[in-house]
């Protein structure tokens, strides 16, 4: 097991390193830099190259990825280029946003999908497939819905026809039921893929499960179908559905960066959109290698705690 | 074996049993009205091929069919009850606490992530009504019947922290845990080795017989159901087409089916000309009704009634019935479908040399530790083989899973680098693999797969090439249509043939066949070791074959060589192993092979060999087989045998070879 | 008994029965799943071919006197607020977006195959460097790469083609990898290695062959996938740009009109939605195609 | 006793007088106590530090927060006051402001002097500050303040426009030395002023808090606290403000949205003529350095056909570089209507019978915009092809500046004549270094510009602007086509909202009724 996760973990840091020098280098291709985006439509060219020279733009590339490179280790995040704010400080604060979005999601998705998989499993096991047949369409469906497009049709729905969740508004640790409100849209926006997802992914695991032999074997000692379900087939299923909640992270991540742009969200895909958009690359590149460093962690978490759950795997 | 008419109603009587598979492709009747009866105590063996519906009637005894089984119909009155009416909870009742159940693949039917006790102890608790402690109490006891060394530490463990004998002990513990009047054992010892194999039914045979419960044992292995069951029935094509006590069936079977099947297993008097008899063809597809008997097209004795009018099961003695038009069956099982009976031992004049020599031949793996070194471990798969065969010569290479053999043959194929010693080959090796169906390139048609040996070796050019591979479909008994197919089209027995066609592409010097009827039914073993044995006269081509199938081996093989944990152990002439063999583990595995003849198989001893193989990660220092030997002695544990010459012709690793 | 059957058709209808054969002989058209894609693909890529000689408004013509109309059988999918024809350039999005989806299909497994192949199948050094990179490609969420590529490549066609197939290359090269190195170790890999096969003749003849089938299953899913992701992308701003029509700006424009001209993005959306389900039903129709369970 | 009791009746009398007349002249202000208004912002806060501010959203901001010694009327648009209550000068030269008394600092940071006011231009004429503004005040010479309430500032040249520069706007907004000092690196984010308004509190991320400034020089403002929170998408600010989250959204700029918010009733407040919009014709580029070339192309185009159907309400088409509301703005000039045979006529004589094709500059953010794909159409009608070069923004930014295109538009936001045509028109301005990129050399105009700048009698500046702008429009180098308008949608009971010709709200105007 130590053995496994050392291992694993160094994998885990040359992954890191890879992550963080093409970054950090594929950034300073993207053309035009931070001054000029900054300066938008009113500098000329002179007062720029002023801009430029001010905000550290014109060091050599080498010098400024070491001095980078040494500061990560530092852990010192550095500052935005454009509004010299500490990174880290504003990672910190989106960051709790952007992850209770996320964990509320991956909880709204647990409690629907896996009731609904296991039940559409249940009935296609004993032959009965209109749940799992219709669960598949749905899933397909919804896959395929953009966010933003179901984020606007939620939006009309629920918030300006509805009128039960505000469209916009303060984020307020004080007040959680406003909380609640103001994420509820994000959220179900969030979970809705996620739980077609995960709803077809307990379906085929539980199903799966059912055709196992030790099922028979269950049955063959008189434990009712219903029994059985909850003694074995969930209990085998749980494995690789934990698996899978955790390897969804990363499509969470994903689908945080759009919801939060629609709803103005102050979170850490917001973060990243505006350091895109104002070539921000100290923003950008400790995000990217932020959301690449949660990614592969989570996997790496996620791995290690399916390795020691299931009795099976030796390491 | 004391059989007795029945006195009282039958435990278990089942009448017309009908079951269906409704699949998109069309309803497949598995089970096609089945009727017999098992009466208290007795044990029944249900044997057929693979898809002659012999587990789906087991499991809609008790309705355990998965979806998309049903039973269509018919009766199973269980104690007087009809229980096909009741209702599933009323079933519960009655699964596991009237009738237990003991699978096929011990690996697959425990629950992985739960430990023993939890799948043991709550049915205990629920059908016993026992409190958890007791029931615990209950599940030690019975773990320790059935053999399970430290069952109080053992009960914590995980399946898979157990062997495949281990698991399947287990699973006999929870069948027969409640105290069930009666057990179904579908296959359960088709997954395990010959010698936990006997181990498993000696266990089953005891335990039942000492709580009085009846069994019905599905199987494959005639030779098995002559050591256990007191009654036979054989199923064909979803029917049962010959039921009665085990001494009847073997001493005058009356099923041209039935006959055949004892035919084709070689027996320890055949004598090495005589060819195995076969049957020829293939089951038929149970996707379509069925005219006449369902057996017509692979019977000898077939005649115009068989076309039209299908036989039902007829009285042919005191409780012996079968299905058949004809009294006697075959009159002369010689007579099978066969050209010829007989083979012209090859007289070969040329000087004997050997094809073959492995000189002090090992092959270790070593899996890495990189953080520490400490942990890396060494497996010793192969452990020092020295063997040799002469041309056109048979090499049988026998021994339980996991010792080694198949590394043997992977390491003369140049698979595998050997870690040292030498091999040497007067020739080509050539290899015939023993999962036929992984041993196709699906995307190739038959054609271009044996064209294949010949444009890599670049030999010859497309006209040859294409007359030679007509040439070799038909030395393997195939047509040269086939030439033209995709491995899926063929069944097991034609690509085993094919492969065979393709391993003599290249005029190879010595072929080795690694186990390579162990996938196939045993109506088709006899055709593919019949085809072997003739191309080896035909073609003075040497062969190794591999193989847990002692009686196989013996009637194919010229020598023998008995491999024990990467070591051989043995080494001779077939027969004369066969016959005495010098080896304590030889003759373990010798006496562990059932016969398929009940009166010698009462006579036999019946002591199976204990234990099982240990890993081959730590090697005991003195005799491998020291752990298991029944005669091992403190020398065996201190000093290891080496292979010394004994008598002539022979080698044994042992001490006290006799 | 299956000879039985057929006969009996034969005897018949033997035209029948011919017609039938051939039918069977054509897998596509047997598999209920793949006749459905079929189904639903033809028609939209007919559509889409005989665009340009259908009597439609051109995509990108605008129509001053044609504004936000709602669909009617000149304007089959209605009007936008330039007046375009939303129902042409949905024909010229199709184009696009199948574009990108399949040379990113395309893309993704042509070096998912070298790579994996090369990977699995000589293991080693070259096995840890090349699953090194596609780690490190794999620590990124596949939408923030496509991102992050698209702002350093520029938007339109290839950049955007290029950004998602970069995200997609790693998983094929783990997939095809994983499948070389099952294959690696089966028994006609043995056979061929007896006689000595070059490691070349393992490759092209034995292990690539039997790679395709489930890599054009994940390259097909990836097609849907794909125009997806250029929909997201568009709307970021970092996708086709207009007026140059694809699927996904054609709703991302028309999604701002939701309330007031529901149909600009409505219709050319359930467009979208057709096109990845019949994708998904060939992928799936490949798949069971392929698999030797199902065969007969 | 009785004494007493009248006494204490009398001073009941007058308490409750007091009270009472407290009262009377109170109830505004007492009603206004805690009213907070909530403005949609539109993107992420860059800061509030005269020397380093950009965009419009964050200048707007600034507006409220600090003085400059003038300010601009709301609703005309003119030079109005602010922190100088006078002003004198003879020559264009020498100017001399009579400051303000009694004005305070925001945040306690005393009375206003000028001192102030020097600090404030030193530190952008500071190399150190580096403010991309500092050439705006280069041409000082010496500053001066005899008393703390007046400062004298010489200039090197005649500059009949400095009002502007000291306006209420980027280097003209007067900054505390001490605030400054005491907010070290982070100047940008604690701006303190003489305003209406103080920065109360900032997340970047969500939310900026605006608090009433008490002390303001007009009194305090109605509403006591403004907030603006930061909805970027369009869509979503206008459910916002349907579902009531939001009173004021902050330039609404998509005309869809502009139509749902006006059907239902709310309060489209506006200012036309913002801004102009203008090509630049790169002279160096060979079609584009004749000027019938350039007249065809604006004979082509029917711009008032194109932003009738584009944006009705957010734009309207326009002739001039200079906006009607500017005081040296005429009309008086040639204008080019649509006329594409007159345009075929015209390209045939500068010898293009056939036509041309350029390259139109363009970002890939925004793609072919609806307006561009209409002037594709228009000008394949006389034969001339447009073909996008699209770039990425920051791309853009750059080879527009650097003058590195073909054929581009600019906005011109300024509210101050005098800089627009001297930035587009003078030779010193020419590309890279300035914004001329249509490398405009005319010595008649560019001596009229310095004479009209340098001349102190309004009329013969106006004179000379006016023949400025014939002779430009005449020559084209930069073809106007339409101004934009800026809509500031808001509930109906928020008044005030003036939007100024900078596109800003002066938010002391603005209240909420009850």
């Amino acid at each position: 097991m130590a053995d496994y996760a050392v291992k694993k973990f160094f994998q885990l840091i040359v992954t890191i390193f890879g992550v963080v020098t093409l970054v950090f280098f594929t950034l300073r291709f993207i053309p035009g830099d931070a001054a000029s985006a900054m300066a938008g439509d009113t500098l000329s060219g002179a007062a720029l190259e002023n801009l430029r020279e001010k905000m550290g733009l014109n060091e050599p590339l080498l010098s400024q990825y070491l001095s980078y490179l040494k500061s990560l280790v530092m852990f010192d995040l550095g500052e935005t280029l454009t509004t010299r704010l500490p990174v880290g400080g504003l990672l910190l604060k989106a960051l709790p946003i952007t992850l209770s979005m996320a964990i509320a999601t991956i909880i709204l998705t647990v409690t629907i999908s896996i009731p609904l998989g296991t039940l559409a499993a249940f009935m296609a096991h004993k032959g009965r497939r209109w749940l799992d047949n219709g669960l598949t369409g749905m899933a397909m469906i919804v896959d395929l819905m953009p966010s933003f497009w179901t984020a606007l049709v939620f939006l009309l729905i629920f918030s300006l026809t509805l009128g039960w969740f505000p469209a916009s508004g303060q984020l307020t640790w004080e007040d959680p039921w406003a909380l609640v409100q103001r994420l509820a849209l994000p959220v179900m926006v969030l979970s809705i893929t996620q739980i077609a997802t995960m709803a077809r992914i307990t379906r085929t695991s539980v199903l799966e499960v059912l055709s196992e032999d030790y099922v028979r074997t269950a049955r063959s000692l008189g434990w009712s179908e219903l029994q059985v379900l909850f003694r074995h087939a969930l209990k085998n299923a749980a494995l690789p559905i934990a698996t899978v909640i955790g390897l969804s992270f990363g499509n969470l991540l994903n689908g945080t960066v759009i919801v939060e742009f629609i709803f103005t969200i102050p979170g850490v895909g917001n973060l990243l959109i505006n350091g895109i958009n104002s070539r921000d690359y100290q923003m950008v590149q400790t995000l990217i290698v932020f959301y690449a460093l949660l990614f592969v962690t989570i996997n790496f978490v996620t791995d290690l705690i399916y390795r020691t759950l299931d009795p099976r795997v030796q390491f | 074996m004391n059989y007795q008419a029945p006195l009282q109603t039958a435990l278990l009587e089942v009448q017309d049993l009908k079951t269906e598979f409704h699949t998109d492709g069309g309803t497949v009747t598995a089970v096609d009205g089945v009727s017999f009866a098992i009466e208290r105590g007795e044990r029944v063996a249900v044997v057929g091929e693979s898809g002659s519906g012999k587990s789906a009637m087991a499991m809609s005894i008790l309705r355990l069919l998965a979806y998309p089984g049903i039973v269509a119909g018919g009766k199973v009155i269980l104690e007087g009850t009809d229980i096909t009416t009741l209702s599933e909870r009323k079933l519960n009742s009655i699964r596991g606490r009237i009738v237990g159940t003991v699978f096929q693949d011990p690996m697959s039917s425990l629950d992985p992530v739960m430990t023993v006790a939890k799948q043991m102890i709550a049915p205990i608790m629920r059908n016993l009504g026992l409190s958890k402690d007791d029931a615990r109490a209950e599940a030690i006891k019975w773990l320790d019947k059935v053999g399970i060394p430290e069952p109080e530490r053992r009960i914590e463990a995980y399946p898979y922290e157990m062997s495949g004998g281990m698991r399947q002990r287990v699973m006999i513990a929870m069948a027969l845990s409640c105290n069930p009047q009666l057990v179904i054992a579908d296959e359960p010892t088709t997954a395990l080795d010959v010698t936990i194999q006997a181990q498993i039914v000696e266990l089953m045979k005891t335990l039942t017989a000492e709580a009085g419960a009846a069994m019905m044992f599905i199987t494959h292995d005639m030779g098995l159901v002559a050591r256990f069951a007191h009654k036979v029935a054989v199923m064909y094509a979803g029917r049962i087409v010959e039921f009665g006590p085990v001494d009847e069936i073997f001493a005058n079977p009356c099923h041209p089916y039935t006959q055949s099947l004892l035919g084709t297993i070689p027996s320890a008097d055949m004598v090495k000309e005589d060819r195995l008899p076969q049957i020829e063809g293939t089951p038929p597809d149970m996707k379509f009704p069925i005219k006449g008997c369902a057996y017509k097209d692979r019977c000898a004795g077939a005649h115009d009634r068989c076309a039209v009018e299908a036989p039902v099961l007829d009285s042919r003695g005191p409780h012996h019935t079968a299905a058949c038009w004809l009294p006697k069956g075959l009159e002369n099982t010689k007579s099978l479908k066969t050209e010829k009976t007989q083979r012209k031992l090859r007289n070969d004049n040329t000087e004997p040399h050997v094809v073959v020599e492995l000189n002090e031949l090992r092959k270790h793996f070593v899996s890495n530790q990189v953080f520490s070194p400490s942990k890396s471990m060494t497996v010793r798969a192969v452990n020092g083989v020295n063997l040799r065969v002469w041309n056109g010569q048979t090499l049988g290479v026998v021994g339980e899973s996991g010792c080694g053999k198949s590394t043997v043959a992977r390491l003369m194929l140049g698979l595998e680098k050997p870690t040292s010693g030498d091999i040497f080959i007067a020739g080509l090796p050539q290899m015939v693999f023993q999962d036929p169906a992984s041993s196709f390139n699906p995307k190739m048609k038959i054609g271009a797969i044996l064209e294949e040996p010949l444009v890599v070796k670049n030999v010859g050019d497309k006209h040859s090439r294409t007359e030679k591979i007509q040439t070799l479909i038909r030395q393997v008994g195939l047509d040269p249509s086939y030439l033209s197919r995709y491995p899926h089209q063929l069944s097991g027995g034609q690509k085993q043939r094919v492969a065979v066609a393709r391993a003599l592409a290249l005029n190879p010097a010595v072929v080795v066949a690694d186990e390579p009827t162990s996938a196939l039914d045993v109506s088709v073993r006899a055709q593919i070791i019949n085809l072997l044995a003739d191309l080896k006269d035909e073609l003075g081509v040497s062969f190794v074959f591999i193989s847990h199938d002692l009686l196989t081996v013996r009637y194919i093989s010229d020598q023998i060589a008995v491999m024990y944990l990467g070591e051989v152990v043995e080494y001779g002439p077939a027969d004369e192993v066969f016959a005495h063999p010098a080896h304590p583990y030889t003759r373990a595995l010798i006496d562990a092979v059932p016969v398929p003849n009940p009166a010698i198989e009462k006579t036999r001893t019946n002591a199976p060999l204990s234990g099982e193989l240990p890993s081959p990660l730590n090697l005991p220092t003195g005799c491998p087989f020291a752990s298991r030997c029944p005669m091992v002695t403190d020398r065996c544990r201190a000093e290891k045998p080496i292979l010394p010459p004994h008598k002539t012709s022979r080698q044994v690793a042992c001490h006290y070879a006799q | 008994m299956a000879d039985l059957s057929i006969k009996s058709a034969a005897t018949v209808t033997p035209g029948l029965h011919k017609a039938l054969a051939a039918a069977r002989r054509n897998p596509l058209i047997t598999n209920i799943k793949a006749r459905i894609s079929l189904f639903i693909l033809i028609p939209i890529l007919t559509l889409m071919i005989l665009a340009p000689v259908l009597p439609i408004q051109a995509p990108l013509e605008t129509n001053l006197r044609a504004l936000l109309e709602s669909p009617s059988l000149t304007h089959l999918f209605g009007t936008d607020k330039m007046g375009r024809d939303i129902f042409s350039r949905t024909l010229a999005g199709i184009q696009v977006s199948l574009l990108v989806g399949f040379s990113v299909a395309g893309i993704a497994l042509v070096s998912g195959m070298i790579f994996g192949t090369l990977a699995g199948f000589y293991g080693g050094i070259l096995d840890r460097v090349i699953m090194t990179i596609v780690d490190i490609f794999l620590a990124f969420p596949s939408l923030l790469l496509a991102i992050g590529l698209v702002s350093v490549m520029g938007t339109g066609l290839i950049p955007v083609i290029l950004a998602i197939s970069l995200a997609d290359v790693p998983r094929f090269i783990r997939l095809q990898r994983s499948q070389v190195i099952s294959l690696r170790s089966r028994a006609f890999i043995d056979a061929a290695r007896t006689v000595e096969a070059s490691q070349y003749w393992l490759m092209s003849r034995h292990i690539v062959p039997n790679t395709i089938a489930p890599m054009l299953v994940a390259g097909s899913i990836a097609a849907a996938n794909a125009i997806l992701i250029e929909a997201s992308l568009s709307f970021l701003g970092l996708g086709i740009m207009p007026p140059e029509p694809s699927l996904g700006n054609v709703v991302r424009d028309g999604q701002l009109y939701l309330e007031q001209a529901w149909w600009i993005s409505t219709l050319p959306g359930v467009v979208i939605l057709l096109i990845a389900i019949g994708l998904h039903f060939l992928s799936d129709g490949v798949r069971e195609l392929l698999d030797p369970r199902s065969r007969k | 006793m009785t004494k007493t009791i009248r006494k204490w009746i009398s001073i009941s009398i007058a308490v409750l007088a007091a009270a009472t007349l407290s009262i009377a002249h109170t109830p505004a202000t007492l009603a206004q106590e805690g009213k907070t208004l909530t403005v949609r912002f539109y993107d992420d806060p860059a800061g509030y530090d005269p020397a380093n501010i950009f965009r419009i959203e964050n200048e707007n901001l600034a507006f409220n927060i600090f003085s400059g010694l003038t300010s601009y009327d709301s609703v005309t648009g003119e030079i109005i006051p602010d922190l100088a209550t006078s002003w004198e000068t003879t020559d264009n030269k020498t100017w001399t402001f009579n400051l303000r008394e009694g004005v305070q600092w925001q945040k306690g940071y005393g009375e206003f002097t000028a001192a102030d006011v020097i600090y404030s231009y030193e530190r952008i004429l500071d190399p150190d500050t580096a403010s991309p503004y500092a050439a705006e005040l280069a041409g000082i010479v010496s500053m001066e303040a005899p008393d703390p309430y007046t400062v004298i500032i010489e200039l090197d040249a005649a500059n009949g426009n400095f009002l502007h520069t000291v306006a209420n706007y980027h280097q003209g907004q007067i900054v505390k030395k001490e605030a400054i000092e005491a907010a070290g690196d982070q100047v940008r984010w604690q701006p303190v002023g003489t305003g209406p308004y103080y920065m109360d509190t900032i997340d970047v991320n969500s939310q900026i808090v605006l608090k009433r400034h008490e002390d303001y020089y007009k009194g305090p403002a109605p509403i006591e606290t403004l907030l603006f929170n930061i909805i970027k998408d369009e869509a979503t600010a206008t459910i916002a403000l349907r579902n009531g989250e939001v009173d004021l959204v902050m330039r609404s700029n998509r005309e869809e949205n502009l139509q749902t918010l006006e059907a239902e009733g709310f309060k489209m407040n506006t200012v036309e003529n913002y801004a102009a919009v203008i090509k630049v014709f790169n002279a160096e580029y060979e079609p584009f350095s004749n000027p019938l070339v350039r007249k065809a192309f604006a004979h082509a185009i029917d711009y008032e056909a194109i932003t009738q159907a584009i944006s009705p309400s957010l734009t309207q088409p326009h002739q001039s570089m200079l906006l009607p509301w500017m005081d040296v703005y005429t009309d008086d000039i040639p204008v080019y209507e649509y006329n594409p045979e007159k345009s075929k006529a015209l390209l045939a004589e500068a010898g293009y019978p056939d036509g041309f094709t350029f390259k139109n500059l363009g970002t890939s953010a925004q793609g072919v915009t609806e307006l561009q794909q209409f002037e594709i159409d228009f000008l394949s009608q006389v034969g001339i092809t447009m073909e996008m070069d699209l770039v990425d923004t920051p791309t853009f930014n750059q080879r527009r500046n650097a003058g590195e295109f073909e054929l581009a538009s600019r906005l011109l936001p300024a509210v101050n004549p005098d800089l627009i045509l001297f930035s587009f028109l003078h030779p010193d301005n020419m590309v890279p270094s300035g914004f001329n990129g249509a490398r405009y050399d005319n010595p008649e105009v560019t001596e009229k510009m310095e004479a009209a700048r340098a001349s102190a009698d309004p009329e013969e500046r106006l004179q000379l602007y006016k023949e400025v702008q014939q002779i430009v429009a005449d020559e084209v180098p930069y073809l106007p086509v339409y101004s934009s308008n800026v809509f500031w949608p808001g509930k109906p009971e928020v008044t005030g909202v003036n939007i100024n010709y900078l596109a800003q709200v002066n938010f002391w105007e603005v209240d909420i009724e009850e």
